[in-house]
């Protein structure tokens, strides 16, 4: 049985869904993601949850029970809120007791966990200092730390990373991966940022516009994307507009209005003429001077119309013959030598056939 | 959410202290159709002491003057009391909070006589209407800053940094950001300061000029003898003008002041 | 901040003069001459006798005498017994009203308001009509009745409107981590309406003293509080300047435990003085 | 109101003091208007004219006040020509120790500080009514603990107990008054309240059987309980030990604009017909001889309200102390207070 | 001369220094950068440069000026606060309406602003919302674009793309330059996502616990970062503790305790003997088995200890001899095949003489 599940749930704001038929189910120890663009209904979902806002339709179960009426302080979860919802009269290390007091632990228990959660977050120099005094990051690690705290079976965290700078995000990462293999803790991790997703969950629920979209694991998700919109989403990628010219069991050829033949690979019975989506990554592209390997499938010319120096890689935009934009991702593997090819110069991209991905919808 | 049973006492007790305030109001109500000068026992209904209200010429004068002091007086303090209140919060102050305070804490007699002092032998100014004033507003400016401060403690600073930023004046940050976020402070430090003002004996009595009353000096002058039904009924209207008055005035009142958020 | 904007300077006058300036004109000169009085003799026919140096016959014989000092302590527990039955009338009231819909707060408040538009004695008697028949006239039950009654309101509206703030952000937070109701009012909600609480309990802590009309009208014959002194020395014995000490005395004894209460608060409360 | 200065009389007055039809018959005869303010206490009123106040042209006080006042020099003197009928007044009450050939001052009214009671109660009981003892006496006191009133005026308690204790009201003697005190605070605990108004609601309603008050409120109080069909009746005596009489007179303040107004209207109000409105309407005394004729019988011939002329030497008038004594009175009014 | 100076300037809070002797250059039309982690003391520069705190020490010009008494709203410059401070009791477009308001613009030109200004962030249908009812990242959005409306001269983001997903955040980025090149509005932006400072900025500043590390333009931030703290905060890296063997002119011998020998370049005259760190980033280091190359110089075996999937990327956690544990990255580039090496594998790790940097502190 899952630890908890969403039946059809819809969640209406005036004529606005902002949750729509929303259907899930969370196994103990998981760690879950919502991943979705800004007001797609994550934190609404999120809220329900946790007891704060009731389904207009649908149910909520934990361990198969009915939530309906269960108020939120007898809900064996906590939440990290978005908000942080610190509360402003307490220091930060009488926020982080708090879940604790409730839970009735003894007086040294509770320093001692306290001490503990806040060396977690690195904020046992901040111990008496008050919400208002601490900066933005800071905050959010003490609504971590008080949602850490107690040990409930389900963490919902909101953003709960997004303040953090790459280094302690990770480290928070680790400590957050570390406690659910201690305690197995199942987390619904609320967030926007795709690599935070890919890196720590088992699944993720990509969401828009209050439905989700696809439901899966991390890598299935990036390789094989159900959708435009979730290819899109996740990672950088090429879109391009195609028609189906051919399809045999396993080979595909596609047709790129403007720009010319497509060979891919799918083993779906897809029909002649039907029309879809081409996605490729770009970091399966590959570039090159004109006059290289002139004789590949799948290479198109271009220019150099923008580059982007991302630190480990670089990100080429490169403008094919009829003026679509393709975007190529090269490492900077060489050092010192982050630009291989500089904005005019001629160059060609190509990719394996088996390297993008035709889609439907 | 809340619990349904945390609401329905909530409910329950909310209704005991309105029953509480308005228990015996229901008596001031109700005995103003008494049919019986004595009014300490119901005899009969009847609406005589409306007429007679209509016919006493005294009255009515005193009602209106009241109405226009207390509606005077309770804005300036409500003008003033919101800068004290406001000021007091922001900056760091000694002398205006206990100045605010001061009129709360000394007892109406010595504020009055010590008022009617400085009236008649520092300003040599003829009692009236005006001394009447300036002593209801000071009496209500403690009132409305306290209140105001009270609504004030504890807000998020950043939104008013914000609106300087964005090139708000101080003024322009205080009536479109402050003003508005206190509003109901401002009403809730209004109504006080009106139904301090309307009701005030003590110190009306002293800084009260000759020929100048108001409705309680009036309503004492008569109380001496027995509180008749008269009383009552002036006291019924005037809550009804009360309501009349503030309903209208909320209606016509400048969008900022609806709290049109 | 270090320095301060001109524009700053001029906000910080604009708003702290007027007040000051109307405060101190009406309520620091008239005090003034009070406190002068306080140092005269009376006059042979009542009012003050001719200024003849300071005379401190006033305090000494308000201070050397143990009755006024337990005058005050009737008075003191009368004002913390009114404070402390209108926190807990008005708490619920104020925080149904705060967490009503927008549109009907303004008229809820307005109601808590409008008995007090009537008339202050007519109430009065109202109440001695109600008492009556319970035999609880002429009793210190009807006196504290009386004063609940007379200064509910002003408990109510600064609760009302510090309540009316807060960010049930913060109830759902506590909510989430396991507390219940009782400890949600308790952790929460208490401490974060503390300055409304501050605020309501000067405004009828600080009034209780200086109300004489209740017991006078209500309380039994030996319901004496201070400002019924007062009242006596101004307008019975027509000694102004033992009338102005006493009044002196209450009201720095007075604003001196508002102050007090208020330091302790502070301390005690550390965190909401610091939100505030 | 009309815009030009017109003929206005400032009258600074005791509550519901002259009647509304007689002001109008004053106003129509002089072609003027009165203004009216009111106060329920000579104190109040010497308050606030001691706070500087100004602009009345009359004051109604009673007679340690008129003293008061014209120790203050805030009085005009009477210019006797402009009042020809001042030769209504009872000369009895002319000529009085605070206005020594009345330079300042004109009789108008008077009331006598005494016991009204529960006559049926009274009855039931078995309690004498004609003596201060009923409210100072424990053994007729513990027949009607919590059914009495009594002043909330030091002089006027006092007094009553200075009177029952055989003393004069103006005595000087600490030892003397230190046994009012210890009288009063023996009789106190049986008392329901001090109270200078209420008094005559509750005993017309019947919350209280006893009460110490003026002559004046026992009148209305009885006529009350009258109106209101009362299954009973209220009396009221002088007490025989003695009692308080306070005479109210008209006086000019010297602040005042219209002397010329003031004057007509005490003499107007000396004219018998009028002078008998205060009686008629309010229960109270008159030293205006012409006046008898047009008052009631009910209230001219009882003796309570109208004091024989052999009994007014049974009554005494209140006289202001020294500020010493006051001082020393108010703390043990304090302590009576607080016992 | 520059638009905005920062000169020693300090500030503290009691025994805190949140700003250190931090001085700082902003030309005009450059969109600078505050890098650095939680709570090192970005939030309070800005509030100085805005004018909400002042400097205990130093002085901040603007344009050669001295901002020292000039209030908030006489400052040229519009802030987007990190808690975003909209006003509750006003629509979302009365925010975004205020500064022009202040400006004391006409209605009509307000109106078609404030409109292009929510069409910019994507916000046209919750013009009408409070914000109490819009999701967080639509605050964020609004909070932008009232910063952006009213064209100031320079604006200073704090933290004001963190809640935006990756796509919705890439598309302001697009905007927030544009806006720049066409307005010339100079931005300071501050962040703790590097890449996003890598990728928008002119030049970013490195800070730690009040100070300024490094202030550089970004590929040189990354590729000769100045400490080892930068080096640590930017990007991946590698860091291994070496003693300098050797040093000639160009080349470096590296003793790594444990290791062995590695072999760099470095032109500045160096010590033997010295100590310092070895900075190596992930995508420089090559994976392979075993058997490869064994001949190479900087070339050591381990073992596969865990890898993370990051999309385009997967991150190799190779244990080497001495239990030391070096990250490398390698590129997705073939479809379908994220894996080369399994956790396990006996592997070998390589880099170019050049790929490393030696750091001194
Ligand atoms: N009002 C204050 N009182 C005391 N300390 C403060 C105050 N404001 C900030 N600090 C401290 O100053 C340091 C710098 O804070 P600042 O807000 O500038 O950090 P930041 O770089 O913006 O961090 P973040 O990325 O987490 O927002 C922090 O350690 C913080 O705790
Ligand atoms: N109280 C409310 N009233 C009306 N609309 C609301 C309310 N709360 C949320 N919404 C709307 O519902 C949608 C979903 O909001 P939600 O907060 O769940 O978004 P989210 O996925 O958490 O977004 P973000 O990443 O920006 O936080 C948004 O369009 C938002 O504007
Ligand atoms: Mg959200
Ligand atoms: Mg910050």
């Amino acid at each position: 049985m899952a630890l908890l599940e969403l039946r059809n749930v819809t969640r209406r704001f005036g004529s606005l869904e902002a949750v729509k038929n929303v259907s899930l189910a969370i196994e103990a120890g998981e760690f879950f993601t919502l991943l979705g663009p800004s007001g797609c209904g994550k934190t609404t979902i999120l809220r329900m949850i946790a007891g704060f806002d009731a389904p207009d339709e649908g149910d909520i179960l934990l361990d198969g029970q009915s939530l309906s009426g269960v108020p939120p302080e007898q809900r064996p979860l906590h939440t990290v809120f978005q908000s942080y919802a610190l509360f402003p009269h307490m220091t930060v290390a009488g926020n982080v007791a708090f879940p604790l007091e409730m839970a009735g632990r003894p007086k040294d228990e509770i320093r001692r966990r306290v001490g503990e959660a806040l060396e977690l977050v690195h904020l046992v120099a901040k111990a008496e200092s008050f919400p208002h005094e601490i900066s933005g990051g800071e905050k959010q690690r003490v609504a971590l730390a008080r949602g850490l705290v107690g040990r409930p079976r389900l963490l919902l965290l909101d953003e709960s990373l997004g303040a953090l700078d790459a280094k302690l995000r990770e480290q928070m990462q680790i400590e957050l991966i570390a406690l659910q293999r201690q305690v197995g803790i199942a987390f619904v991790f609320v967030t926007h940022a795709q690599d935070e997703a890919l890196a720590l969950s088992h699944r993720v629920a990509v969401m828009r516009a209050g439905r989700i979209e696809q439901c899966d694991e991390p890598d299935r998700l990036y390789t094989q994307p159900a959708n435009r919109f979730v290819a899109d989403f996740i990672g950088k990628v090429n879109l391009i507009d195609v028609e189906v010219l051919a399809a045999s069991k396993v080979l595909l050829a596609l047709r790129a209005p403007g720009l010319g033949e497509i060979a891919a690979s799918d083993p779906r019975p897809l029909r002649a003429g039907e029309s879809g989506t081409f996605a490729l990554r770009p970091e399966l592209i590959r570039i090159f001077g004109r006059k290289e390997s002139a004789d590949l499938k799948n290479r198109f010319e271009g220019k150099v119309k923008e580059l982007l120096y991302l630190g480990d890689v670089t990100l080429y935009k490169v403008e094919l013959a009829n003026g679509f934009v393709i975007e190529a991702l090269m490492p900077n593997a060489a050092p010192g030598r982050a630009k291989f090819h500089e904005v005019g110069d001629p160059v060609a991209v190509c990719w394996r056939h088996d390297a993008g991905l035709y889609l439907r919808e | 959410m809340k619990s349904r049973g945390g609401q329905f006492w909530l409910w329950a007790a909310s209704l005991a202290v309105y029953a509480f305030l308005y228990v015996p109001l229901a008596v001031v109500v109700l005995f103003s159709f008494n049919d019986s000068e004595l009014n300490a026992q119901w005899v009969g209904f009847t609406t005589r002491w409306y007429a007679k209200l209509a016919a006493d010429a005294d009255m009515l004068h005193a009602t209106a003057n009241s109405l226009l002091i207390a509606v005077t007086a309770s804005a300036t303090a409500t003008v003033l009391g919101t800068l004290a209140g406001v000021a007091m919060q922001r900056y760091r102050l000694r002398l205006l909070p206990t100045l605010a305070l001061t009129p709360v804490a000394m007892p109406e007699l010595l504020l009055g006589v010590s008022l009617l002092l400085f009236f008649r032998q520092v300003l040599d100014l003829t009692l009236g209407f005006v001394s009447i004033l300036v002593a209801h507003i000071t009496f209500s400016i403690g009132f409305v800053a306290v209140i105001v401060r009270a609504r004030l403690a504890g807000m998020d600073e950043s939104i008013f940094e914000a609106a300087r930023d964005l090139g708000a004046t101080p003024w322009a940050a205080f009536r479109r950001i402050t003003l508005p976020l206190i509003l109901p402070a401002l009403i809730a430090g209004f109504l006080m300061a009106f139904t301090l003002s309307i009701d005030d004996f003590v110190i009306t009595f002293f800084v009260a000029g000759v020929g100048v009353t108001t409705l309680p000096l009036q309503i004492y002058s008569m109380i001496k003898v027995a509180v008749t039904p008269e009383i009552n009924a002036v006291s019924t209207l005037l809550m009804l003008l009360t309501l009349t008055v503030i309903a209208t005035a909320s209606r016509f009142a400048p969008d900022v002041l609806k709290g049109k958020a | 901040m270090a320095r301060h904007a001109r524009v700053d300077r001029l906000a910080r006058w604009g708003m702290t003069l007027p007040p000051t300036v109307f405060l101190l004109a009406f309520v620091a000169a008239p005090a003034l001459i009070m406190i002068l009085a306080s140092f005269r003799e009376p006059g042979e026919f009542g009012g003050l006798a001719p200024w003849n140096g300071a005379s401190f016959e006033a305090y000494r014989f308000l201070l050397t005498d143990i009755i006024y000092a337990e005058i005050f302590a009737r008075s003191l527990l009368v004002a913390v017994l009114t404070t402390l039955i209108c926190l807990v009338l008005a708490y619920p009231l104020a925080w149904l009203i705060a967490r009503s819909p927008k549109r009907r707060r303004d008229l809820l408040v307005l109601l808590v308001m409008l008995p007090f538009a009537s008339n202050f004695l007519i109430r009065i008697y109202a109440w001695i009509m109600l008492l009556g028949p319970l035999n609880l006239l002429f009793s210190p039950w009807a006196v504290m009745i009386g004063m609940v009654y007379v200064h509910l309101p002003f408990m109510v509206l600064p609760l009302y409107v510090n309540l009316e703030r807060h960010d049930p952000a913060l109830l759902e937070a506590a909510r989430d981590l396991g507390a219940g109701a009782w400890t949600r009012f308790s952790r929460i909600t208490f401490p974060l309406s503390l300055p409304g609480i501050y605020a309501g309990a000067a405004l009828v802590f600080i009034p209780v003293f200086g109300m004489f009309a209740v017991p006078e009208l209500l309380g039994g014959t030996g319901d004496i509080l201070i400002a019924n002194l007062i009242k006596e020395e101004f307008l019975q014995n027509r000694d102004w300047p033992l009338g102005s000490a006493l009044s002196i005395l209450l009201t720095v004894a007075v604003l001196a435990c508002a102050g007090l209460a208020t330091l302790a608060a502070r301390r005690g409360f550390k965190g909401t003085e610091a939100v505030s | 109101p009309r815009a030009h200065a017109e003929d206005v009389l400032h009258l600074y007055n005791w509550n519901n003091y002259i009647s509304d039809e007689t002001m109008t018959r004053f106003e129509r005869q002089c072609g003027c208007r009165v203004k009216q303010d009111y106060y329920s206490d000579n104190e109040e009123m010497l308050a606030k004219l001691d706070a500087g106040a100004t602009g009345y042209d009359l004051l109604v006080p009673t007679g340690n006040a008129v003293e008061t006042l014209i120790r203050k020099n805030a009085l005009r003197p009477l210019d006797k020509s402009k009042l020809p009928h001042l030769a209504n007044i009872n000369p009895a009450y002319l000529d009085a120790w605070y206005d020594p050939g009345n330079r300042y001052s004109v009789p108008y009214a008077t009331t006598t500080t005494l016991i009204g009671y529960n006559v049926e109660k009274m009855r039931q009981l078995d309690l004498p009514t004609d003596t201060w003892a009923l409210i100072f006496e424990p053994r007729y006191l513990a027949k009607i603990k919590g059914k009495i009133t009594v002043l909330d005026s030091q002089r006027e308690l006092m007094a009553a107990a200075m009177r029952y204790l055989g003393h004069s009201v103006q005595a000087t003697d600490p030892a003397e008054w230190e046994q009012a005190k210890q009288l009063i605070i023996r009789a106190k605990p049986y008392w329901a309240a001090f109270s200078n108004s209420t008094y005559i609601k509750d005993l017309a309603i019947g919350n209280i059987w006893v009460a110490h008050g003026y002559s004046n409120d026992m009148f209305r109080a009885r006529e009350d309980a009258k109106a209101a069909g009362r299954p009973f009746t209220i009396g009221f005596a002088t007490p025989r030990e003695g009692a308080v009489l306070a005479v109210d007179n008209w006086v000019l303040h010297k602040s005042g604009q219209r002397p010329d107004l003031a004057y007509k209207l005490i003499d107007f109000m000396l004219d018998g017909a009028n002078a008998a409105d205060v009686s008629n309407l309010i229960g109270a005394g008159n030293p205006n001889a012409a006046a008898l004729p047009h008052i009631r019988t009910e209230v001219g011939g009882n003796p309570a309200l109208f004091p024989p002329l052999s009994e007014l030497g049974h009554l005494e008038m209140l006289r202001d102390f020294g500020p010493k004594l006051r001082r020393n009175l108010s703390r043990m009014w304090t302590e009576i207070k607080v016992r």
